[in-house]
């Protein structure tokens, strides 16, 4: 395949979209889905197309620009629309195809009651469509409308349910925090564009190379596109929006909040690379942001009592993982987890909707409990998604989340300690949910218990195929295979060999070490909360009220969003009034009362001059002519 | 060849007779023949000077005024029969709608 | 038969005086004229005389679009219009305009002349360095067309879209109801 | 020397006087010709007593005409009411200058003659207008409204339908069209979709005419006669006159765009055949125009309308557009007979 086919990847969903745009209203549900579905997998074969004439190209050669059109030519600022096919970018869009389209088929039956059906499938395409056009933008240009557009299609699908109060305010939010991170990154857009002439990643890459490792402008520069990293992929301080995107349907909450929108800063912070190896400050800031949310999180989640909050919680803390390897250069391993994660996560929170819908839309896991009969394949799905979350071998999360923890041991070992915690919360907080959603006795409402009924064939097989992804996924990583694992190996004419640091430099041993300890931490893990949910119920309850503060603090997030709202909204508003009540009402408004007089004073004595009669217009227009004319025959 | 200085004598008298006739005349109508006046009186001197430089923009250039001016007259008379429907007449001294 | 004596008269010449006073003349009737009929057909006339002055400026196209359009379609338009509108009762002429404005207007009308003829007569009009044959040639309208589809392409769509605008316009402001 | 009266000048005028004088004689005959169409589709006979077969029943007609008292409405604009008449005979007149009637001979050949002929067309509007203007009655204003809408709504679709052989063709030039003709097939047969545009052109011309069935602007039922109720002996004359001088007109612009003009079999071995073909086909049309004037009733004026804007101008630029598809489709086929 020719790759300037690639064009097709992202126009097919645009297609859907407008189809569905203009034409959704009048076909039938049907017709809407089997189109929004036939279009990403339309897409996904192009992807898996492109893949296969990547993978057939030399692998120094692997990176190929398709020029589509110019874009913006404005003196020196040129900016073509083009998209870059390398395997970063080529992983990314297989990955969001992918599972892109398996969850638009669980859409297909989870949202065939709803009557905005047909504007349901044309965000989801559109977001679909803004995705690709992120990942394959070739320029910071196109990446930012990519990444402008999936942050509209996020604000969009989470207001879904428009008519809810608590939804349309979770997409403000959304839309309100990824705007301070999408500032920092248009800062750092401009700052690229001021040091390098260009936004084009080819020569802002190839002009990094005249820079020293700690010049103080890198350093700017990283940080300020990672702040648009932390707004998009929910990292400390702006992590405050995903938790509350759980609004929007269930399906939007897989593929947009947890398989690949929020990945979106993830995948930036590795494809400009090449930027922060040369800025060790930033890195570092984006290895401690990055560890210190994936535990700030994992501890939020020990005690949500929404299954869906639990699990956007833990999607925080899988990114911060992400980040984490990052920071200390590990990108292969980073896009491994992104990848991985995208499985086992969509995996998750389709299973999720799955038990939601069967509950016919209640989520508060104190009224689930013993589902493991009724829903028992969605339950085998879950728990393979759980257990890969948590890391247990062979699962994928196993693979990924230990190259990531091996690389930060080679590097740091507080975070590495960070992060064991963190991998320990995980497997609690997972098991925890399991064991309060599928086992135990029965909290239904009978309402509840009357209507339970597993998911149409439509929703589970999209689920199966997910828990399938969500054991193999994992093996394309395998460690400790001579020359590095394969999909290092796929990656590195992007990161370059040098990106795998540490490995190289301990023995196997070491690692397998360290794979046996966080298996045992995960395992522990899984019996701490076996011990609390299964044998002894009473436990975390009597836990909970022997440690009330920290219990509360937990349950109510470290109250971060109240912090928020007293350390910044409510100054902002105690300002804005102030400025109303003072610098509005007197001086602005003194100033336009004043214009107001004076113009108001000047009309009426010019006001005999506008009679409203045309002649007279004239008259005075030719009076004008004559006179300028006149001026220039004297001078 | 007559000399171009000929032809935009003409264009200067048609042009200044249309400026007149506007300041002058009353009916809207009228007036509105008159601004037609004045684009004739351009599109003299821009077919005059196409033909003194040798070129065909001038042309070219007439044949957007045209259009213009019909794109021009149908959206005016209109407004000159939504006036004469208010007014019962297009005297423009009756009208005084640009009054604030 | 015959020979007068007048130097250098020749057919474009007094073709030119012909239009040219014709045009003047009737363009001093459309202003002077009470009847808006007859301002009408004095228009007419002007436009023809003016077509007549492309002929012999050698813009045959122009011309004949000139007299389709302009005479043909405009003008019938504003006949339409006024005997649509009956407007026999209408101030006609210059009758009922003060002394004041009419002498303040044929002022300012000689003042344009004077000042427009003046730059009229004093400059220089260096001629073109293109071909004067290619102008000439039968073949002006072809250019005139290749020009319009290359050159002045984007001004040829957007006035496509003008008439479109006012064609719109036009029906909603002449339209009784909405 | 003067070059106004140049020789050239001269033969000008002169051939100018014989085609005026050819087309006042085609017209008296022509005028019997339709009182002899009509009669013979009405089951009667028409005029037979005046000369051979009625033949000067037109010449006494205009005798009579010439005869009766010239009445001017005391409240009508005398000047305009006069001109009208005159304004009515001379576009069709001059529209004819540019049509070659002949190889050896057409008035005047300009390369846009197409386009002089679609000018002065448009001129012909004015007759009626100032005509039902200047009459200052209520069904002559009625009549020249509706012939003011009419013939501005179907000059459009007239020049619409003249495009696709100006496109096919690439000139203006009403003698290049018909010499292209002459090397190949007629126009009508060549063009695609050409028995279409013949059609509709046919349709436009008639409507441009005030014919039967779009004679509203006359329309004896329900205006009297509309434009023309005031108007008496040699004036009303000169409009009956133009009509049948635009009938001419009409059928040799159609003969010379899509019947091949004067061309014909053996043209190249006898030149003076070409004047037989060329007279023959126009009068075959204009034979169609009476054949439709005395078979169809007349529109309603709503229909008029809705017929002219919403089917001719639809269907001429469908033609257009076709025809355009055609040209760039079959290349081929368009320059076997128009590549140059």
């Amino acid at each position: 395949m020719d790759l300037k086919w690639i064009a097709l990847v992202p126009l097919f969903p645009l297609l859907g979209s407008v189809i569905n745009l203009f034409l959704g209203r009048r076909l039938s549900k049907g017709v809407v889905g089997t189109l929004a579905c036939a279009a990403v997998l339309a897409s996904f074969a192009v992807s898996v197309g492109a893949f296969f004439s990547l993978n057939a190209m030399a692998p120094e050669h692997r990176q190929v620009v398709v020029h589509l059109f110019d874009w913006i030519d404005a003196g020196s600022f040129h900016v073509p629309f083009a998209f870059l096919v390398d395997p970063l970018s080529v992983l990314m869009i297989l990955v969001v195809t992918g599972v892109g389209f398996l969850i638009h088929v669980y859409s297909t039956s989870y949202m065939e009651h709803d009557e905005g059906y047909a504007r349901y499938f044309t965000y989801l395409n559109l977001f679909t469509f803004s995705m690709l056009v992120l990942v394959l933008g070739s320029s910071f240009l196109t990446l930012f409308v990519g990444w402008e557009g999936v942050g509209l299609c996020s604000y969009l699908l989470i207001g879904f349910w428009y008519e809810k109060k608590s939804a349309s305010d979770a997409g403000k939010k959304a839309f309100v925090v990824n705007r301070i991170g999408d500032f920092g990154f248009a800062l750092g857009m401009m700052l690229i564009f001021w040091t390098f002439g260009s936004l084009n990643f080819t020569e802002v890459f190839s002009g990094a190379s005249r820079f020293a490792a700690g010049e103080p402008v890198m350093t700017t520069i990283c940080l300020l596109l990672f702040v648009g990293a932390c707004g998009k992929s929910a990292q400390l301080p702006l992590y405050v929006w995903l938790p509350d995107a759980m609004e929007g349907p269930t399906p939007v909450s897989a593929l947009i909040h947890a398989a690949t929108m929020v990945t979106a800063g993830v995948y930036m912070v590795a494809r400009c690379h090449v930027l922060y190896m040369l800025s060790p400050t930033a890195m570092g800031v984006v290895a401690v942001v990055g560890g210190v949310t994936a535990l700030f999180a994992a501890t939020i989640g020990l005690v949500q009592n929404d299954i869906k909050r639990v699990l956007a919680y833990s999607t925080v803390s899988q990114l911060g993982y992400m980040f984490l390897a990052l920071g200390v250069g590990a990108f292969s391993a980073g896009i491994f987890h992104v990848m991985t994660h995208a499985f086992f996560k969509a995996l998750l929170f389709l299973g999720s909707g799955s038990v939601i819908h069967a509950l016919s839309g209640e989520q508060d896991i104190r009224k689930m409990g013993a589902l493991k009969g009724p829903l028992g394949r969605t339950y085998f799905t879950f728990l393979f998604g759980t257990l890969a979350l948590a890391g247990i071998f062979p699962f994928a999360g196993f693979f990924s989340k230990d190259e990531i923890l091996w690389n930060v041991y080679n590097t740091n070992r507080v975070l590495w300690v960070v992060g064991v915690a963190g991998a320990f919360c995980t497997a609690f907080y997972m098991f925890r949910l399991v064991f309060l959603t599928f086992f135990g006795e029965s909290r239904l409402t009978s309402e509840a218990k009357h209507h339970l009924h597993e998911s149409p064939p439509r929703m589970l097989v999209p689920l199966f195929v997910l828990a399938i992804l969500s054991v193999v996924g994992g093996w394309i990583g395998l460690p400790l295979m001579p020359g590095g694992n394969p999909l290092t190996h796929w990656l590195d004419p992007v990161f370059g060999p040098e990106a795998a640091v540490g490995g190289e430099g301990a023995g196997h041993g070491l690692e397998i070490g360290l794979m046996a300890l966080s298996l045992g931490v995960a395992l522990f893990g899984i019996m701490v909360a076996w011990l609390f949910y299964r044998k002894t119920p009473k436990l975390p309850v009597a836990l909970g009220a022997s440690m009330k503060g920290a219990y509360n603090m937990l349950l109510n997030k470290y109250y971060v969003d109240e912090i928020y709202g007293a350390a910044i909204v409510r100054p902002f508003f105690s300002l804005s009034g102030m400025l109303w009540t003072f610098f509005d009402v007197k001086v602005v408004d003194g100033v336009v009362n004043a214009v107001g007089r004076f113009v108001r004073g000047a009309g009426s004595a010019a006001r005999g001059l506008q009679s409203g009669y045309v002649g007279g217009y004239a008259l005075a227009m030719v009076l004008g002519l004559v006179v300028v004319i006149s001026y220039y025959f004297i001078k | 060849m007559v000399p171009i200085s000929n032809y935009l004598w003409v264009s200067v008298i048609l042009f200044s007779l249309g400026v007149t006739g506007v300041i002058l005349r009353r009916n809207a109508i009228v007036i509105f023949m008159c601004i037609e006046l004045m684009m004739n009186a351009a599109n003299l001197a821009f077919v005059a000077f196409a033909r003194q430089t040798h070129t065909l923009d001038g042309q070219v250039m007439v044949f957007f005024v045209m259009t213009v001016a019909a794109a021009e007259v149908a959206v005016g008379l209109a407004i000159i029969i939504s006036m004469f429907r208010h007014h019962e007449s297009v005297n423009i001294d009756q009208v005084d709608l640009l009054r604030g | 038969m015959p020979h007068l004596q007048f130097p250098a008269l020749s057919v474009p010449l007094v073709l030119f005086w012909v239009f040219a006073v014709v045009a003047c003349l009737m363009g001093l009737l459309v202003i002077v004229l009470a009847n808006p009929v007859s301002s009408a057909l004095a228009l007419v006339m002007t436009l023809c005389a003016v077509a007549g002055l492309f002929l012999t400026l050698g813009a045959q196209f122009i011309a004949a679009v000139q007299v389709i359009v302009y005479a043909g379609a405009i003008m019938v338009l504003f006949l339409f219009v006024i005997m649509l509108l009956q407007l026999r009762g209408e101030p006609g002429g210059l009758r009922g305009v003060l002394f004041g404005p009419k002498v303040l207007a044929g002022a300012l009308g000689v003042a344009l002349i004077t000042q427009m003829g003046s730059l009229v007569a004093t400059a220089a009009w260096p001629a073109g360095a293109a071909d004067p044959a290619a102008f000439d040639s039968p073949l002006n309208t072809q250019m005139i067309g290749k020009l319009l589809y290359s050159r002045y392409l984007l001004p040829f769509e957007v006035v496509s879209v003008l008439l479109l605008v006012a064609l719109l316009g036009s029906v909603v402001l002449a339209k009784r109801k909405f | 020397m003067i070059h106004l009266l140049d020789n050239m000048l001269i033969r000008a005028a002169v051939q100018g006087l014989m085609i005026i004088s050819i087309m006042l004689g085609c017209v008296t005959f022509l005028v019997w010709t339709e009182r002899k169409v009509a009669g013979h589709i009405q089951l009667r006979i028409g005029p037979e007593r005046v000369g051979p077969f009625g033949l000067l029943q037109t010449i006494a007609d205009v005798i009579k005409l010439f005869m009766k008292e010239d009445i001017t409405p005391s409240s009508a604009n005398k000047v305009l009411y006069t001109i009208a008449p005159m304004l009515a005979v001379i576009p069709p007149m001059t529209s004819f200058a540019v049509v070659p009637v002949w190889s050896q001979f057409a008035l005047a050949d300009f390369n846009i003659g197409i386009l002089w002929v679609l000018a002065f067309t448009s001129l012909s509007v004015y007759a009626i207008v100032l005509a039902g203007w200047s009459s200052n009655s209520k069904y002559s204003t009625l009549g020249g409204l509706r012939a003011t809408a009419q013939m501005i709504s179907y000059e459009l679709a007239m020049g619409l339908s003249i495009l696709p052989i100006l496109m096919w063709s690439g000139t203006l030039s009403l003698r290049e069209i018909v010499l292209l003709q002459q090397r190949h097939l007629w126009n009508i047969a060549v063009l695609p979709f050409g028995p279409i545009a013949f059609l509709l052109f046919l349709i436009c011309a008639i409507a441009e005419t005030n014919r039967a069935p779009f004679d509203l602007p006359e329309a004896e039922a329900e205006l009297v006669a509309g434009f023309a109720t005031e108007y008496s002996s040699m004036k009303w004359s000169f409009f009956f006159l133009g009509e049948y001088a635009a009938i001419m007109t009409g059928c040799a612009v159609a003969t010379s765009l899509f019947l091949g003009g004067w061309g014909g079999p053996f043209v190249d071995q006898v030149p003076l055949l070409g004047i037989v073909y060329f007279v023959a086909k126009v009068f075959a049309l204009i034979f169609v125009f009476m054949w439709v004037r005395w078979t169809f009733p007349r529109f309603r004026y709503d229909q008029l309308m809705g017929f002219g804007w919403k089917f001719l101008l639809p269907a001429t630029l469908g033609t257009l557009v076709l025809g355009a598809i055609c040209m760039t489709v079959f290349p081929g086929f368009y320059h076997q007979f128009y590549g140059r």
